[in-house]
C-alpha cells in the first residue's frame, strides 16, 4: 500500500518541497509534476560510462533503488500495516537504507573522481551519526509503544501513546525531522541544489551518473524522502477514524504537510558549516535518547 | 569419536608428511594441505552429527602426566565451534596450497605445513578437550603453531617484533587461564572438567580470570593489541584461519567456563556486554584509520568479536534474570555471528592475500582499480565487505538482527535490563555504521577507481584455486544470509547448553527461526527486485553510449590517478571527530623557500592500548636498568652479599 | 658397585692426564660417559639395598640427581669431542678485544671434565653431610679450570670470582656442618651421617638445627645460584666454553641444591619443616625476581641464559618450599631445566662459533645462517619459557597449583615473574633467530657433532612434556617423597 | 691446662688484630699460618684426656698444613707476582682495627649466648672463633689484593675450624682430612689463578676485575697486554 503510494506520489512530494521553497523565495518555481517529467526525460537518455568504472557503477543505482523500495515495503501507511511486517522489521529498514548508502558510495568511488570520493566520504561519515540517531529514535518508539514491528507500533500510537507520553513523542518527532533532513541531503545539512562541488555531499557522489542510472538515483532519493516523511507523519498524526480510506487520506495529507514543512525549513535556514553537521547529528541522537528517557515506565529502568 | 580421532590423525600425518617431504615443495604442499583437507572433512562429520542431535560418545584414555588424562568429547557447544573450524580449515588449506607455492623459491614449505596442520589439530583438540591439562596444552600448542605461522616471513622488517608481541600477548592471556584452571582444579582436586563445580565463593573471580584469559585470545579491547600486529605479517591463509577460527576459541573458552560454572551471574553478563561494546566501537573506529588492508581487517575482527561478545553478554545477563526468550535470541545472534564472521572474515583475509599476490601490495594508498583487473577476487571481496557491514540479504545481517532483536525486546517489554539493551542498540548502531564507512573506504579505494601505483595497475588475477575458494566463500555468505534459520537450528542445542538448567528455549528459538525466514524472504525480495530492475534497464531502456570517456573532472586539465580521493582523506571526517580515541598524529612539514621541495602530508593512528603496554614494559625495563649496579663486578661486593644474606637469615630465625 | 661411579671417572681422568694421544683422550671421555650412564641405568633399574651407616648410598633423591648428571654428561661429552676438534689449539685473536690467547691444553680440560663428573657423582651418592661438603667443594675445584678453558683475561676474571665467591659461600655450609654437630652433640655418635641424623632428628637441638639449615642454605645456595649469592654465576656461565656452561647450569647447580635438600630432610624429620619451607620460598621468589629482572634487555645472550638459571633455581627452591604436589613439580623442573638449559647453552655455543659474538644484537637471522641451530635455539627458548609441550610447563603448573592453595600471593608473584621472564627472554632471543643474517656470516651447513646433543636433549624434553614416561614419573615421585612431597 | 687454653685463645685474637692492621703481606700470611697451627693444637689440648692416636695425628697434620703448607703456597704466589704490601685498602688500617674491636665485642656477646646453648661450653674459644671468622670475611671484603682475599678465606676457615673445635669437639677423621685436602687444593688453584691475573692484568687488585658486569655503559677497556 505504502509502497504503491510512494511509487506514485514520491515525485509529487519532491515537487511540493520545491514549490514551497519557490513560493517562499518569491519565484513561481517549477510545476508540481516537474519531477515526473525529469524522471521520464532521464529514462529516455543514453548513459555515458567513464572508462574507469565497472559493473559496480552500473548496478549500484538500481540496487539502491531496490533497497529503498524494500524499505518502503516495510513502512506502514499511516496506521495501515505494511505488506511485510514482523517483529524487528525496523532493523531491516535501517539496514536496507544502509545498503542503499553503501551502494551509492561505492558507485561514487568507482568513478575515481576526487569530488565523488569526497561526497562519499562525507555521506558515510554523516551516515554514521544519522543511522545511530535513526535507530535510537526507532528504539524509543519501541519503548513507547511496547511493540517491535513498525506496523504494530503505528497501530499502538493512537491508543494512548500520545496521551501517556506526549513529551517523549514530541522529542521523537523533532529527532525524526532532523534525521529526515540529513538523510535526504536537505538544508541545513546539505544543499540539493548547490552547484559548488566542494560543498556538496550527496550531489557530489552522483556527478558522473546520467540517464536511467541517474533516474534510479533520483527516484530512490524521492522514495527515501517519502519514507521519512511518512514515518514522521505517522508519529505526529496517528489519526484513526475507523474508515481505512479516510485514514489513508489523512496520512497523505500529513505527508504533504511534512513536505511543506521541509520546504519551509530549507527556505528559512542557512546551510551549516560542514564541521557543525556532526554536532547537529549528535543532538538528534540525544533527542532520541531523551525521548526514550521520557517514555512510559518511568524512563530507563536500571 | 573415531572419525574425530581419525581427523586428528590426518592432521598429524599431514604435518609429519610435510616435514619429511620438505625438500620437495609440491609434495610437502600436497601432503600438508591434503592432510588438512582430509582431516577437516573427516572432522566435519561428527560435528554435524552432534548438531543434528546425535551422540558421538566420548573418550577418556590415561595420560602419564600428573593430573592429566586424554579425555575428549563433542557436545553441541564443541560441535558448533568445530564446524567453522573444519570448514574454514579446509578452505584455507586449499587456498594456502596455491598461495604458498610461489614462496617455495625462497624457503622450504615443509615447516609451514607442519605448523598449519598442527594448528588445526590443536584447535580441534582445544574444543574437544575435557581435561584441564589437556586443554591448556592444546591451547598453548595452538598459540605456538600459530606463532610459527605468523613469523613465516621472518626475514621481513618488523616481523620478529610482531611475532614477539603475538607470543607475549597470548602467553600473558594463558597465565590467567593457568590461575583459573589451577583454582578450579584445586577446589575439585581433579583436572577433569566433569569434576569441576562452581565454588561456594569467588566464582566471579573465576569468571574475571576467564574474561581476561580468553578475552586476550578473542581480542577484546584492551587485550587486542596482538591482532593488528600479527595479522598483517602472517601469510593470508593463516590470517584467515586465525581470525576466522582461532580468536573464536576465546569465546568458546568463555562459554565453556560459564557452562562449567553452571550459568552466569548477572554481573558477568554485564561485564561481557560492556567489554564487547567497547571492543566493537573501538575496533570499528580503529579500522577506519588503517592504511594496511590486513591491519584494517584485524581491527574489524576486534569489532566483530566485540559484537559477538555483546550478544553473549546480553544473553547471559538476560538468562541470569530469567528472561529466557530474550536470552535465547541474543545468544543465538552471538553464536550465528561466530559462524558468519568465520565466513566473511575468512573470505576477506583470503581476498587480501589474493590482492597481495595479484596486485603486489596491501597498502590502500597504492591500490585501486583492482576490480577491473581481478574480477573474481574483486567481486568476492565486495560481497565480503557487504556481508561484514551486515547488509541484507547477506549473512552478517542475520546475526546482528537477532542481537538487536533481543535488545529491542528488552526495551519493549520493559524488562529490567532495558539500560543494557539501550546500550547495545546504541553501541551496535554506532559500531556498525562506522564499520560500514570503513569498508566502503576499504573496498572502494582498493578495488574501484583508478590504480594508485604501478603495481596495482599491473594487477593480474590469481590462480584458479584461490579464486575458487573465494567464490565459494562468497556464495556461502549469501547462502547463510538466506538460510540463516538452518544455522539457527544448528545453534539451538548449543544455546540450550549455555542456558541455565530448566530454562525452556524451544519456543523462542522457533519464533526466531520464523522471523529469520521472514527476514530472508524480504531480503531476497529486495535482491530480486534489484536484479529485475537491472534486467529491465538492460532490456527496455536505451543502451549506454559505447564510446569510452573519462570521468568528469570539473574541467581540470590532465587529471592523474593520484588526484583521486585517498583512503586517508576518505576517513578524515570521522578520524577527526574521534581523534582523541584514535590518537591521530599528522605530519606535515611546512613548505619553505621560494621554490619549495615537494611537500607531503600524512596521518597515522596509534593504538590506544598499545601505548599503555609499551609504558608498562618500559617501566619494567627501567627497573631492571636501575638494578644493574647490583652486579657491578667487584668480588668484594659479591662476598659481602653472601655475608649479609647469612647474617640476615641468622638474625631472622636464630639469634 | 656405586663406588665405581666415582672411581671410574677419576681413573679415566688420570689416564687422560697422562696421555698425549687425542684418540685415547676422546675414547676415555666417551667411554667413561657411556659406562657411567650404563651403570646409572643399571642402578636405576635395580636400586641397591640401602645400607645403614654407609658413607655412600643411593636413595631415590640421589638417584634422580645422579640420572640428571649422568645423562647430561653423556650428551655434553659427545658435543665436547666435536667442540674440542673445532677449537683451534694455537693462539688466536680474541672475539671482543684485540689480543691473542690460546686455549687450555686439551688433556687438562678433559681430565678436569672427568674429575668434575666424579665429584658430582660423589655429591649425589654421599650419605654423610661432611662428605657431601667435601664433594661439593671439590666440584668447584674441578670445574674452575674448565671455566678457565679460554685462557684470556675475561675467563680468568670469571674463574677468580667463581672460585672465591663459591669457596667463601661453601665455607658457610661448613659452618652449617659444625652447627649440625652442635645440634647433635651428645645424642648421636657419628654426628654427620645422614641416616643417623634422620633417625635422631627429633632429639636434635632445634635452634642449632635451624641455624645449620640456614647456613647450608647460604652456603650451598651460593653454589646453586640463589640470589643474592648468585653473583658469580653469570660471569662463570658466560665465560666458560659452552659445553661447560651446559654442565654447570644443568648439573652442578642442582647438585648444590642436593646439599640444601639433605639439610631440609633432617629438618623435616625434626619437625621443623616450616623454617625450611618459608626460607626456601623466600629465596625462591627473590631469586626469580633477580634472575628475571636481569634477563630484561640483557645484551649478552649467554649471560641471559645464566640469569635464567638463577630464575629457574628460584622456581625449584620455591617448589620445594611449597611442598606437596609442588615438590614433585620442583623435581620435574630440576630435571627438565637441566636438559633445556644444557641444550640452550650448547646451541649458544654453535651461534657463538658462527657469529663470533656474545652480543645478542650481533646475532640476527640465525634461521638463515644456521637453520638447525636456530630451530633448536627457538625450541629451547620456548621450552625454558614453559610453553607446552615443554615439561617445564607441567612442573610450573604443578607448582602454581600448590602455591594457589598454600600461598596465593606467592602464586601471583610467581606468575608475574614467569610472565616477565617469558617476555624478556624472547625479547632477547627471538630476534637472534629471526630476521636477516648479516652479510659475511657463513651459511655453511653445521657439523653433526654440534647438533646431535642439543637435538637429543630437545627430543628428550618433548618426550617428557608430551607423555611423561612412567619410570621417569616413578623416579620423580620417589625423589619428591624423600623431601616430603606427595 | 685451662690457662694455656686462655692464652692460646688470646693469641689467636691478637693475631686477628695483626691481620687487620698489617699492610705488608708476608708477615700477615705468617700470622694467619700461626693462627691455623695454634687452633689445631688447641683442639688437641681440649681433648687432652682422651687423646687417640689418629686424632692426634690428624691435628698434627692439620697444624703442619695450615702452619706450613698453605702459607708456603701463598708466599710462592706472592713471590711470583712480586707484590709486597697491600696499598690503599678499601677500608683503611685504623678503621679496620676499630671495626675489629667492634667485631670482638660483638663476638664476645654472641659467643656467650651460643656457648650457653652448646653442649661443650668454652665461651672464650667460641667468641674468638667468631671473631676470627669476622676478621676473615672482613679481609675478603675490605682488601684489594687477590692474595689478601685468599688469606681472608684461610682466616675464615680458621675461624670455622675453631668454632667446630669449641662447639662440636671431634668429627670423623676422614671428613677432616677431606676438608683439609679441599682447602689445600683451593689455595693451590687460587695461587695459580693469582699468578695468571698478575700476568694478564699486571696487577692483582680484584676490585679492578670488573669487566664482567651488568652496568649498562660499556665497561672500561681492560688493561690487558
Amino acid at each position: 500500500m505504502e509502497l504503491a503510494l510512494a511509487l506514485l506520489l514520491a515525485p509529487l512530494l519532491a515537487g511540493i518541497v520545491r514549490r514551497t521553497k519557490a513560493i517562499l523565495a518569491g519565484r513561481t518555481g517549477p510545476p508540481l509534476l516537474q519531477a515526473y517529467r525529469d524522471l521520464r526525460k532521464l529514462l529516455a537518455r543514453r548513459s555515458v560510462y567513464s572508462r574507469t568504472t565497472t559493473w559496480v557503477f552500473r548496478a549500484a543505482p538500481f540496487a539502491s533503488l531496490a533497497a529503498v523500495a524494500g524499505a518502503l515495503a516495510l513502512t506502514p501507511c499511516g496506521l495501515l500495516p505494511a505488506p511485510i511486517a514482523f517483529p524487528g522489521d525496523l532493523l531491516l529498514l535501517v539496514y536496507l537504507l544502509a545498503l542503499a548508502r553503501f551502494a551509492t558510495a561505492l558507485a561514487a568511488l568507482d568513478t575515481g573522481s576526487a569530488f565523488a570520493g569526497m561526497g562519499a566520504s562525507r555521506e558515510m561519515a554523516f551516515g554514521v551519526l544519522a543511522e545511530l540517531a535513526l535507530l535510537l529514535a526507532l528504539a524509543s518508539l519501541v519503548r513507547t509503544t511496547g511493540a517491535w514491528s513498525l506496523s504494530e507500533m503505528a497501530g499502538q500510537l493512537p491508543e494512548g501513546a500520545w496521551g501517556a507520553s506526549a513529551g517523549s513523542l514530541v522529542l521523537l518527532a523533532a529527532a525524526l525531522l532532523g534525521i529526515l533532513l540529513v538523510e535526504n541531503a536537505r538544508i541545513p545539512f546539505d544543499d540539493p541544489a548547490t552547484h559548488l562541488e566542494l560543498t556538496m555531499i550527496h550531489e557530489a557522489m552522483v556527478l558522473d551518473h546520467g540517464g536511467p542510472e541517474l533516474a534510479a538515483i533520483e527516484g530512490g532519493a524521492m522514495l527515501k524522502l517519502w519514507l521519512f516523511a511518512s514515518l514522521l507523519a505517522t508519529v505526529i498524526a496517528p489519526i484513526q477514524t475507523g474508515a481505512p480510506w479516510l485514514d489513508v487520506g489523512a496520512h497523505l495529507g500529513a505527508v504533504a504537510l511534512v513536505g511543506v514543512a521541509v520546504g519551509l525549513i530549507e527556505s528559512g535556514m542557512a546551510r551549516l558549516p560542514l564541521l557543525r553537521v556532526p554536532q547537529m547529528l549528535l543532538a538528534m541522537a540525544l533527542l532520541a535518547l531523551l525521548s526514550m528517557a521520557l517514555a512510559p515506565g518511568g524512563g530507563i529502568a536500571p | 569419536m573415531t572419525l574425530f580421532a581419525l581427523a586428528l590423525a590426518a592432521f598429524v600425518a599431514g604435518a609429519a608428511g610435510a616435514l619429511l617431504a620438505a625438500r620437495s615443495p609440491r609434495l610437502a604442499t600436497g601432503l600438508g594441505a591434503g592432510g588438512a583437507v582430509v582431516g577437516s572433512l573427516l572432522g566435519l562429520v561428527p560435528a554435524a552429527l552432534v548438531l543434528s542431535g546425535r551422540d558421538v560418545g566420548s573418550v577418556r584414555l590415561p595420560w602419564s602426566v600428573p593430573g592429566g588424562s586424554l579425555s575428549l568429547a563433542i557436545d553441541p557447544l564443541s560441535a558448533f565451534f568445530l564446524v567453522p573450524l573444519f570448514a574454514v580449515g579446509a578452505a584455507t588449506a586449499v587456498y594456502g596450497a596455491a598461495y604458498l607455492l610461489p614462496e617455495a623459491r625462497h624457503r622450504s614449505l615443509g615447516p609451514a605445513w607442519l605448523w598449519f596442520d598442527l594448528l588445526l589439530a590443536s584447535m580441534a583438540l582445544v574444543v574437544a578437550a575435557r581435561n584441564g591439562l589437556l586443554f591448556l596444552v592444546a591451547w598453548e600448542a595452538m598459540a605456538l603453531s600459530s606463532f610459527f605461522l605468523v613469523v613465516f616471513h621472518h626475514e621481513r622488517d618488523g616481523v620478529p617484533r610482531a611475532g614477539w608481541v603475538y607470543l607475549v600477548a597470548t602467553h600473558l592471556g594463558t597465565a590467567f587461564l593457568l590461575v583459573l584452571f589451577a583454582w578450579l582444579a584445586g577446589d575439585a582436586d581433579s583436572l577433569e572438567f566433569a569434576d569441576w563445580r562452581r565454588p561456594a565463593s569467588g566464582a566471579s573471580w573465576l569468571f574475571a580470570l576467564a574474561l581476561v584469559g580468553f578475552g586476550a585470545k578473542a581480542g577484546f579491547f584492551p587485550l587486542h593489541v596482538w591482532l593488528p600486529e600479527a595479522h598483517p605479517v602472517a601469510p593470508s591463509h593463516v590470517s584467515a584461519l586465525l581470525s576466522a577460527v582461532m580468536v573464536k576459541l576465546g569465546l568458546y573458552g568463555l562459554l565453556r567456563v560459564v557452562s562449567l560454572l553452571g550459568g552466569a551471574d548477572p554481573l558477568w553478563g554485564t561485564a561481557l556486554l560492556g567489554v564487547g561494546l567497547v571492543s566493537a566501537a573501538y575496533g570499528a573506529l580503529a579500522l577506519l584509520a588503517q592504511r594496511d588492508l590486513k591491519r584494517l581487517l584485524a581491527y574489524s575482527t576486534v569489532e566483530n568479536l566485540g559484537i559477538a561478545a555483546v550478544g553473549l553478554g546480553l544473553g547471559l545477563r538476560a538468562a541470569a534474570s530469567g528472561a529466557t526468550s530474550l536470552a535465547v535470541v541474543a545468544l543465538a545472534g552471538a553464536l550465528l555471528h561466530v559462524w558468519n564472521h568465520a565466513l566473511f572474515k575468512g573470505l576477506l583475509f583470503l581476498g587480501a592475500g589474493s590482492l597481495a599476490r595479484g596486485a603486489g601490495t596491501l597498502d590502500l594508498e597504492r591500490l585501486g582499480g583492482v576490480l577491473r583487473r581481478m574480477p573474481t577476487t574483486g567481486a568476492s571481496l565486495l560481497v565480503g565487505a557487504a556481508a561484514i557491514c551486515a547488509l541484507p540479504p547477506l549473512n552478517g545481517f542475520a546475526s546482528e538482527f537477532l542481537i538487536y532483536l533481543g535488545s529491542l525486546e528488552a526495551l519493549g517489554t520493559g524488562a529490567p535490563i532495558a539500560a543494557h539493551a539501550l546500550a547495545v542498540v546504541a553501541g551496535l548502531a554506532f559500531a556498525g555504521a562506522v564499520a560500514a564507512a570503513g569498508f566502503v573506504r576499504a573496498a572502494g579505494v582498493a578495488l574501484l577507481g583508478e590504480p594508485r601505483s604501478a603495481e596495482a595497475a599491473a594487477a593480474r588475477e590469481v590462480a584458479g584455486p584461490m579464486r575458487g575458494v573465494l567464490a565459494v566463500l562468497a556464495a556461502l555468505c549469501l547462502f547463510l544470509g538466506i538460510a540463516a534459520p538452518v544455522a539457527l537450528r544448528a545453534a539451538a542445542p548449543a544455546i540450550e547448553q549455555i542456558l541455565p538448567a530448566g530454562a525452556e528455549g524451544g519456543p523462542a528459538l522457533r519464533a526466531a527461526s520464523a522471523l529469520l525466514w521472514q527476514v530472508a524472504a524480504a531480503g531476497g525480495a529486495v535482491a530480486a527486485a534489484g536484479a529485475a530492475l537491472l534486467w529491465l534497464r538492460a532490456r527496455l531502456l536505451p543502451a549506454p553510449v559505447a564510446r569510452p570517456v573519462g570521468t568528469w573532472d570539473c574541467g581540470h586539465a590532465a587529471p592523474t590517478p593520484r588526484m583521486q580521493y585517498t583512503a586517508s582523506s576518505f576517513a578524515q571526517p570521522l578520524t577527526r571527530l574521534f581523534a582523541l580515541v584514535l590518537r591521530v598524529r599528522s605530519s606535515a612539514p611546512e613548505p619553505a623557500g621560494i621554490a619549495p621541495a615537494p611537500a607531503s602530508f600524512g596521518t597515522r593512528s596509534e593504538d590506544l592500548a598499545a601505548g599503555v603496554y609499551a609504558g608498562i614494559f618500559a617501566a619494567v625495563a627501567e627497573l631492571a636498568r636501575r638494578l644493574r649496579p647490583i652486579q657491578a663486578g667487584s668480588p668484594q661486593l659479591y662476598v659481602l652479599y653472601t655475608v649479609l644474606a647469612a647474617l640476615a637469615l641468622l638474625l631472622w630465625k636464630v639469634l | 658397585m656405586i663406588e665405581s661411579l666415582v672411581l671410574l671417572p677419576t681413573i679415566a681422568a688420570a689416564l687422560v692426564f697422562a696421555t698425549r694421544s687425542r684418540r685415547l683422550r676422546e675414547g676415555c671421555l666417551l667411554g667413561t660417559a657411556v659406562a657411567h650412564a650404563l651403570l646409572v641405568g643399571a642402578l636405576a633399574a635395580s636400586p641397591p639395598a640401602p645400607s645403614r651407616r654407609a658413607w655412600l648410598g643411593l636413595d631415590p633423591l640421589g638417584l634422580l640427581f645422579l640420572v640428571i648428571v649422568s645423562s647430561l654428561f653423556l650428551l655434553v661429552s659427545v658435543y665436547t669431542v666435536g667442540y674440542l676438534r673445532r677449537e683451534p689449539e694455537h693462539a688466536r685473536g680474541d672475539l671482543e678485544e684485540a689480543f691473542l690467547f690460546s686455549n687450555e691444553p686439551a688433556p687438562v680440560f678433559v681430565a678436569c671434565l672427568l674429575l668434575f663428573l666424579a665429584t658430582m657423582s660423589l655429591v649425589t651418592l654421599s650419605r654423610h653431610l661432611g662428605l657431601l661438603w667435601i664433594a661439593i667443594e671439590a666440584t668447584t675445584l674441578a670445574s674452575a679450570p674448565l671455566v678457565y678453558f679460554h685462557r684470556h683475561h675475561r675467563s680468568l676474571e670469571a674463574t677468580w670470582k667463581y672460585l672465591l665467591v663459591c669457596s667463601v659461600g661453601i665455607a658457610f655450609a661448613l659452618l652449617g656442618n659444625v652447627a649440625l654437630v652442635g645440634a647433635a652433640a651428645g645424642s648421636v655418635t657419628s654426628e654427620l651421617g645422614l641416616d643417623e641424623l634422620l633417625r635422631a632428628a627429633p632429639r636434635l637441638d632445634r635452634r642449632w638445627l635451624e641455624a645449620a639449615f640456614l647456613l647450608f642454605l647460604v652456603g650451598y645456595g651460593t653454589k646453586m645460584g640463589l640470589a643474592p649469592m648468585h653473583t658469580w654465576l653469570p660471569d662463570a656461565h658466560s665465560e666458560a666454553p659452552s659445553p661447560v656452561s651446559a654442565l654447570l647450569s644443568g648439573a652442578l647447580l642442582i647438585c648444590a641444591f642436593l646439599g640444601i635438600l639433605r639439610a631440609q630432610q633432617v629438618l623435616d624429620a625434626a619437625g621443623a619443616h616450616e623454617v625450611a619451607a618459608s626460607a626456601l620460598r623466600g629465596f625462591g621468589i627473590f631469586s626469580m625476581a633477580v634472575g628475571t629482572l636481569f634477563i630484561v634487555r640483557q645484551r649478552d645472550f649467554k649471560r641471559m641464559l645464566a640469569y635464567s638459571s638463577v630464575e629457574h633455581m628460584g622456581i625449584v627452591a620455591l617448589g620445594v618450599g611449597l611442598g606437596g604436589a609442588a615438590a614433585f613439580g620442583a623435581m620435574l623442573h630440576a630435571l627438565s631445566h637441566a636438559f633445556a638449559k644444557a641444550a640452550l647453552f650448547l646451541v649458544a655455543g654453535n651461534l657463538l662459533a658462527r657469529y663470533a659474538s656474545k652480543r645478542a644484537d650481533d646475532v640476527r637471522g640465525a634461521l638463515e645462517a644456521q637453520p638447525a641451530s636456530a630451530a633448536l635455539w627457538l625450541a629451547g627458548l620456548l621450552a625454558i619459557a614453559g610453553v607446552p609441550p615443554s615439561p617445564l610447563f607441567l612442573s610450573e603448573f604443578a607448582i602454581l597449583r600448590e602455591a594457589l592453595a598454600v600461598a596465593p600471593w606467592t602464586a601471583a608473584a610467581f606468575l608475574a615473574l614467569l610472565a616477565i621472564a617469558f617476555a624478556a627472554m624472547l625479547d632477547v632471543g627471538l630476534p637472534m633467530a629471526l630476521g636477516r643474517a648479516p652479510a659475511g656470516i657463513s651459511r655453511d651447513p653445521e657439523p653433526a657433532t654440534a647438533l646431535g646433543s642439543p637435538a637429543a636433549l630437545a627430543l628428550l624434553l618433548l618426550v617428557l612434556g608430551l607423555a611423561l614416561p612412567l619410570p621417569v614419573r616413578a623416579l620423580l615421585e620417589g625423589a619428591a617423597r624423600v623431601i616430603g612431597g606427595g | 691446662m685451662n690457662s694455656l687454653l686462655v692464652a692460646a685463645a688470646g693469641l689467636v685474637a691478637l693475631l686477628d688484630f695483626r691481620l687487620l692492621g698489617g699492610s705488608r703481606l708476608v708477615p700477615i700470611i705468617r700470622a694467619a699460618a700461626l693462627q691455623g697451627a695454634l687452633l689445631a693444637l688447641v683442639s688437641v689440648a681440649l681433648r687432652a684426656r682422651e687423646v687417640e692416636l689418629g686424632f692426634a695425628a690428624l691435628a698434627l697434620g692439620s697444624a703442619v698444613i695450615k702452619g706450613y703448607l698453605l702459607p708456603a703456597l701463598l708466599l710462592r704466589a706472592l713471590r711470583q707476582v712480586e707484590i709486597r704490601r697491600e696499598v690503599e685498602p678499601l677500608v683503611g688500617y685504623n678503621l679496620s682495627l676499630l671495626i675489629g674491636a667492634a667485631g670482638l665485642g660483638l663476638s664476645a656477646l654472641l659467643g656467650a649466648r651460643i656457648a650457653a646453648n652448646a653442649a661443650t661450653s668454652t665461651p672464650l674459644l667460641v667468641s674468638v672463633a667468631l671473631f676470627t671468622m669476622w676478621t676473615g670475611l672482613f679481609l675478603i671484603v675490605a682488601r684489594r689484593k687477590a692474595v689478601t682475599q685468599v688469606l681472608g678465606y684461610l682466616v675464615f676457615e680458621n675461624g670455622i675450624y675453631g668454632f667446630g673445635v669449641a662447639v662440636a669437639g671431634e668429627s670423623p677423621l676422614l671428613v677432616e682430612m677431606g676438608v683439609l685436602l679441599d682447602l689445600l687444593v683451593a689455595v693451590f688453584v687460587m695461587g695459580i689463578i693469582i699468578f695468571h691475573i698478575q700476568r694478564d692484568f699486571s696487577h692483582i687488585d680484584v676490585d679492578r676485575l670488573a669487566l664482567l658486569r651488568d652496568v649498562d655503559e660499556p665497561a672500561p677497556p681492560g688493561e690487558a697486554p
